[in-house]
């Protein structure tokens, strides 16, 4: 295996799939002369030209639908919002488009369709361009919603999104980009599976469920704890609809407690979700409450002071693993 | 026509009788456009419309079991009950949808436009909408990256004079819809409806130049409908007059009287009036024994399985 | 007491405010001259003149924005959407600016408004006209998010809605237009307070919580099993966001067990969030997981055999709850 | 402009240094729009811009101290930290607001002009945006109810020429933009935007139109930013050629010229000069020194307490 970026991990599954089907193109603004607006998409318009790598407009509602149509008879897009926040100008495309087509019609269209782009805060960028979008697209039946946390996944998820017959939303991260790990060689392919949760690390004492970037806070935090001499098991449910919560459930009767993690505003969502369905898979194993550290319940401000404490921190983090743990 | 005019007076009433629920919009007085259309299209092109959208897809071929069926809520409808009077769909046919957000089915258009590009198919795509629908931000985006891919697209605005209860003049400062083509660097036309001789000729042109690859056309086409808005709108909202005054124009008359002119024989045109009543009886009998809808398809589509089944 | 409609209710609130508050005004589409697409706003126009009852052009994205200019500037706009589900098309409009506005700019500018109209199905409307919004706007902080069950409530809310400085989004339900219940008299005013939740039932053997339209399903559920011994206590949350749960966690300290019953789809939304809280505040006193009864994870099918397996039933109700109380 | 061009002059290196965060998009080049706007607008009036809106909050009369602050996150800041440089807001001065979703702050601007009327208010409201901008859903609602209202509007489309690195012919099939206006029943206007005075002449005419009660007009202005997009842009995608060319019409150059053919001594002007820096340098120190943003700010400011506080 080689490691390499999160961003690079993307490109090649983008790159590999449109190598292997001509019905796949890329769409969305910037993603062609400029390279992309988070380089994701570099050295693709020189790769597959301008008719399968298509800079746009502004106007997300209009190149989502396009995509849309074009899934209906036939192509494979993939849709990229330059950030998941100007999704919402595009909302009543996947909700009331994307996902209802294939229902709607009895299943005589299909809508094979990747909407992708970094998701949640990045830095600084403040209250209008940093929304987690989970709870909103999760709610949905009809879609998938995957949200990968290591670059290994992105490749593998973003190139089973691809291949999906379904409607698919992929959560990336623009903090996400640089983080490197591995990822299989060149020539070896992996198709991650679409709703399969990942056991991250093993640990007797707690469960924490996570993903995107407080993974990564979780994972430095469960080091901290096992100094301490807490083993937190880490599982990173990679693809939140469909949620796989059976890694979890087998977890939390074992450690009997669990925190879940998470960028998204507190109320609802999949954190909410993940709560909902533990306390109910695993009811008589659990002995305390499932707890959650999320963002704090405010629009995301600019100054960075007060953005270190919006998001989930490791100190969050450690206090409800030791609270649940019933450790001072 | 007449199946399409039948065909809707017919399903108004099992409205009344309960035999049909949710929404029901008839095109009742505009069928003109949906007969010149399916006219000058060709197999393999695709047709999208509002939730209006009994007319266009009875003249682009759907049986009217399959259209009965669904607006019965049964498995033998042509979205086998999960669609309903808004939803029709018949693939076969190039017929992708009946759509129930103003504005939002637009964009779609542009879509398989897209891929007939994309693929170099000789392939059109026709659009239909109501003037109502000209104000949202769908119809905006779906004109610029039309107009600025030259898509092969034929955008038909169907300007019957009411969105609702509202009409143009309330909605919009402009009588003449078409001038939006040029902020969109697109033709426009603009035209009556209820000629069907006419509205082939001028859709016809504006397909050829979409076949052409010379880019789309925003036509503009004036017509009315005769019945409210949908089923539970009593449409007080014009005179009286006003409707009577329309329905001198009831582009069936329009038609048979240019075949008696032509000099059709008023009896063969009572014996195909018999024929439609018969064909739109059966289908509301075919409706009516039909299976329901199938609990297990609806749960088996809401997503492709993964292995593609 | 009188008994009214919801509707009624609803008309009588605004009627009320924009009699007190020249800044008040409703704008929506066919609110004016149509009286309402479902008669919620009869008799306003001849009232109050075109100049604060203002039928729209078919943009709700366009008059939702306008309706938060001048809210920013000191009218308090009351904007209807037809129906929620057009809501959809004004989705960033509410979120990244509505939602927005005060906290980004620190306290400067407030933002009066109030949205409103019928939510989640009807009858067989289909896929793209049954969305139960809550589960996206309740997400959100910087919102109120209400849906009154009761005539009574309708009004009550919907007057402190209109006061509030704060932007709400406010839930109504076509099919409860037509329900009758007592509301106060002409003449005696009642504000009822946002973020209260409401003791409907009072009952010893198991909570449930519900809202909206599935609150009369569970009522009469309630019925049923008082005739089988069982007593439900039921408790109406009335505002989403901010979620009042101190009587639903009282309630379970005393039946320790309870099912939220809710008409919007399954995964996260409001109907998990209530779970992960009394999980948490509550857990101590839980004899059994909590349950939720929802609408089923499907876009809303056309039939009608179909549309009444998908809304929670009151045979699901009764299940869930002797499930929860170990009664067969 | 001098304090404008000082001011983001400044505010790179800060950026460059790391007391900035975030996005910072530079309005350097485009300076005459901003100012001769603030010259035509009176007290009363209010302003829309997007996230590209130090200048014309300036302009406005905002200090560079508040808007310094508020570019280093600090509690003094115009948003007290809480907004950032693409959410400046200076509600004393009816500066409502710097924006960051492309075309949603349309329907806003016309939101306080409907308020103007309602109230029968004599104020205008200005909206800018860019060339980028006018694809989008957004920006067609707005145009669309604004015209059909006649509200008390200018919307000032700043064509740049490109949007982020996307130059217009890539996104529009239009030559001239304000084509668009004919599509909402409204007045367009067309301008090159380098020389103060006649974009003063040109807004002042479509400001006294909005304020005499006849309705918006739709304004575009030619004019180029001289720096990338925002401060991860390096810009690659014009040619050195194009940019150097563009600053021979630098609008300060410009004005500078003017005045010394006028007769004003070179000296004075240096004068000026210094002045603004020690100004600008002021406002750095005053940003540096100053508090940071306060939690308690944060979380008291998502809602408004319902006792009003
Ligand atoms: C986004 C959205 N807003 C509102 C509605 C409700 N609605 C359905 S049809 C209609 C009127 C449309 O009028 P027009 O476009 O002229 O078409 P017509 O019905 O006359 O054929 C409205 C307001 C909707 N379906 N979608
Ligand atoms: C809805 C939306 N889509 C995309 C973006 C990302 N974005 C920010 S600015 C910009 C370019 C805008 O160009 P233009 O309107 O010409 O304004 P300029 O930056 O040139 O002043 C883009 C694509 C956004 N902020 N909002
Ligand atoms: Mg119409
Ligand atoms: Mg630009």
């Amino acid at each position: 295996m080689r490691e390499i970026r999160y961003r690079d991990a993307l490109r090649e599954a983008m790159l590999e799939e449109m190598e292997r089907d001509e019905s796949v193109f890329l769409m969305g603004e910037e993603v062609g002369h400029y390279q992309g607006a988070y380089k994701v998409s570099e050295g693709l318009l020189d790769k597959f030209g301008e008719r399968r790598v298509i800079d746009t407009p502004i106007a997300e509602g209009g190149f989502a639908g396009v995509g849309i149509g074009a899934a209906m008879v036939g192509l494979r897009p993939i849709i990229e919002f330059m950030t998941w926040n100007f999704s919402f100008v595009a909302f009543d495309q996947i909700i009331s488009n994307a996902a209802k087509i294939h229902p709607m019609s009895a299943g005589a269209v299909r809508v094979p369709i990747v909407f992708r782009g970094p998701n949640g805060a990045a830095k600084q960028v403040a209250a209008q361009h940093s929304h987690s979008c989970a709870p909103f697209y999760t709610n949905i039946p009809g879609l998938y919603v995957i949200q990968p946390s290591t670059p290994r996944d992105a490749k593998g998820l973003l190139k089973s999104a691809i291949r999906s017959d379904n409607p698919v939303v992929f959560l990336e991260g623009e903090t996400l980009y640089g983080v490197k790990g591995e990822v299989p060689d060149e020539g070896v392919e992996e198709l991650v599976p679409i709703g399969e949760s990942r056991l991250a690390r093993a640990g007797g004492h707690c469960t924490i469920v996570s993903w995107g970037r407080p993974y990564y806070t979780v994972m430095a935090a469960a080091e901290k704890l096992s100094a301490e001499g807490i083993e937190c098991e880490v599982i990173d449910p990679r693809t939140l609809r469909p949620l796989d919560t059976s890694l979890m459930v087998e977890s939390v009767k074992k450690t009997n407690r669990c925190v879940v993690v998470h960028e998204h505003w507190p109320y609802g969502g999949p954190g909410a979700e993940i709560v909902d369905r533990l306390q109910r898979e695993a009811f008589d194993y659990l002995d305390a409450p499932l707890e959650r550290v999320s963002s704090l319940d405010v629009p995301m401000p600019y100054a960075l002071n007060l953005e270190d404490t919006v998001l989930p921190t490791e100190d969050r983090v450690i206090d409800a693993v030791k609270r649940v743990s019933y450790v001072k | 026509m007449m199946v399409i005019r039948r065909f809707e007076e017919e399903a108004a009433r099992n409205y009344a009788k309960g035999k049909i629920g949710g929404f029901l919009h008839l095109y009742i007085g505009q069928e003109a456009i949906a007969v010149a259309a399916a006219e000058v299209l060709e197999e393999g092109d695709y047709i999208f419309q509002t939730y209006r959208d009994h007319g266009i897809a009875l003249a682009r071929g759907m049986s009217p079991n399959a259209a009965m069926a669904e607006l019965f809520g049964k498995d033998t409808g042509c979205s086998r009950g999960l669609g309903g009077s808004m939803h029709f769909f018949d693939v076969e046919r190039g017929f992708l949808g009946g759509w129930a957000i103003v504005g939002g089915h637009l964009a779609l258009a542009a879509g398989t436009a897209f891929k007939a590009k994309y693929s170099g198919e000789d392939r059109v795509t026709m659009c239909f909408f109501g003037e109502g629908s000209t104000n949202i931000g769908g119809f905006h985006e779906a004109m610029s990256l039309a107009g600025l891919w030259k898509l092969p697209v034929v955008f038909v605005c169907e300007n019957n004079q009411y969105a609702m209860g509202t009409p143009l003049e309330r909605t919009s400062p402009l009588k003449d819809l078409s001038i939006k083509a040029q902020g969109y660097g697109m033709l426009g036309d603009r035209l009556e409806g209820h000629d069907v001789e006419v509205v082939r000729e001028r859709l016809g042109a504006a397909v050829g130049r979409a076949r052409a690859g010379e880019g789309p056309t925003f036509v503009e086409i004036l017509t009315y409908r005769f019945r409210g808005h949908s089923m539970s709108d009593p449409a007080k909202y014009r005179t009286r007059t006003e409707l009577e005054q329309r329905k001198q124009q009831d582009p069936i008359a329009v038609v048979r009287g240019r075949l008696v002119d032509l000099g059709v024989e008023e009896n063969a045109l009572d014996d195909i009036d018999l024929e439609v009543d018969e064909e739109i009886d059966a289908a509301v009998r075919f409706a009516d024994e039909s299976a329901p809808a199938q609990e297990d398809v609806m749960m088996s589509t809401v997503l492709v399985a993964e292995d593609g089944s």
